[in-house]
């Protein structure tokens, strides 16, 4: 599919960047007219991807982190979360609800999330290389008043 | 009050703490995610660990947005509280972030309630 | 000096783009705790010199327009836009107020507002290879309130 | 009415036109950019050309952001006007705004004045 509109960011993995990240896909994917609840919903879809990257991916080292936004058409967003940190050995494991590898402040509901919040999920990654997300989101078309 | 010139354009702080009896109230406020949720625990685990109260309030009315962070947050707090037989109660959680919480099956796991904002402020 | 954190975003030189480029600046400008004045005079900023790429550096092509975004240290951000359109023969002459190529509907002030509403502008330009605007701005130190 | 049953995330209609007597009047909402102007300019001469008003009041109570594509906006209004011997009124500009509108001179160029909302609006 072609894509309308892109745009590519990246940023070093540190904490802050977690707020950071989602409002920039909410600014890019306002485009589309999403509701409230559609935005948010995407918004904390790419939190727990951009999250993941940042404490699991680079776990203690800082490494970058990249985004991938895609407009495509009839109304979809493709969200693309990259790293180059340490991997996933099982990602069939790792998608399971309730894993998790990181103790007891983790829920282990990020993928979960993400499945949930978007349309589409798929994960790739490569023990020692690292770990891309793609998600996809559908917008309800919005019936526009006259007035 | 003097001192906050500047126009606000930032969260206010992401907990205040109230502690009344033997009950400690966290009001939450603003983005939580495991940026936010650090601070958020760090204040919450040291004054209940001093305090040791009876129930721990969380209170989610000025949440606007929260990750599965918040889930962990939540979750940690009822391990926490379980250490001197204390409970955890939820409270006045945004309908908007039902969804997640219910994903996590939290309703299970701790007691939700809704308070007017006027009681549990202060 | 050495940037605390930073931020590299690319996209599409189409106008939809000026709004979501000022709204993400801004989404990475606010961990420095700018008040909302400073804040808007950075988006206003940030959105000249992205309209000047979209619309003098590509005019009627489409090409890519670059962000980088850094804070450093002391409250300050720095904000580079760069596009690899036509450039501009004159710069000096280009930064005067009023001056504009584009007829009408352009009142020949963006440099002018960049200069006004930052700390620090300097424009780096070559025909036939593109334009770097780096702009950079110091936000007021906040007194915090301890209640 | 019905038809918005989503709840908006967007701006309202970047201009809305209102004709009473010979006065048109654009009421500007949101953020005023390249972008946004090119439909604002579009929907204001369309009907401008057609009604040869002998005055265009510009309201920009509600515009929450504006670059000097604003002030373009406003310049090439002027120009339009002219053609008829009409005049061009800025209404209701925002504090925040002023910057920009005096370091283009804007206020030697028309009428700036401030109304209250219910008159202006219908
Ligand atoms: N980007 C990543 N890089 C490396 N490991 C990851 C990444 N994302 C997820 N994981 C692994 O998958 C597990 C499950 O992730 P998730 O469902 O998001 O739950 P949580 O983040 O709460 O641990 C993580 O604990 C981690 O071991
Ligand atoms: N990125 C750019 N690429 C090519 N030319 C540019 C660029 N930015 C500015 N210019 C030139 O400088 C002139 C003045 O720019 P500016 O002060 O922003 O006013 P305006 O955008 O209203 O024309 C423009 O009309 C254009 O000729």
């Amino acid at each position: 599919m072609k894509a309308m509109n892109e745009m590519h960011l990246n940023f070093p993995s540190i904490s802050t960047n977690e707020g950071f990240a989602r409002a920039a896909v909410a600014a890019f994917a306002v485009q589309l007219d999403p509701t409230v609840d559609e935005l948010c919903d995407l918004k904390t879809a790419v939190s727990e991807a951009v999250t993941n990257s940042i404490i699991h991916g680079y776990r203690d080292t800082i490494g970058k982190v990249y985004i991938d936004c895609k407009l495509l058409q009839d109304n979809w967003i493709q969200v693309k979360v990259r790293d180059h940190g340490c991997g996933i050995e099982n990602v069939e494991q790792a998608m399971e609800p309730l894993y998790t590898t990181a103790g007891d402040e983790r829920a282990g509901l990020g993928f979960a999330v993400m499945k949930n919040f978007t349309d589409k999920l798929k994960v790739q990654s490569k023990p020692g290389k690292g770990t891309t997300v793609i998600m996809e989101k559908a917008f309800s078309p919005r019936v526009r008043q006259n007035g | 009050m003097e001192a906050e010139e500047k126009t606000e354009t930032q969260e206010k702080r992401p907990v205040r703490l109230l502690l009344h009896e033997d009950t400690l109230t966290a009001l939450l406020a603003g983005e939580i995610d495991h940026h936010s949720a650090r601070e958020i625990r760090e204040a919450i685990d040291m004054t209940a660990m001093r305090v040791r109260p009876a129930q721990l309030v969380l209170d989610f009315g000025d949440v606007r947005f929260m990750d599965s962070s918040g889930v962990g947050l939540i979750l940690g707090r009822c391990k926490i509280m379980e250490m001197w037989q204390g409970h955890v109660a939820v409270q006045n959680m945004p309908p908007k972030l039902e969804r997640i919480v219910s994903m996590a099956g939290l309703h299970d796991l701790c007691e939700f309630r809704k308070v007017e904002k006027d009681e549990s402020n202060e």
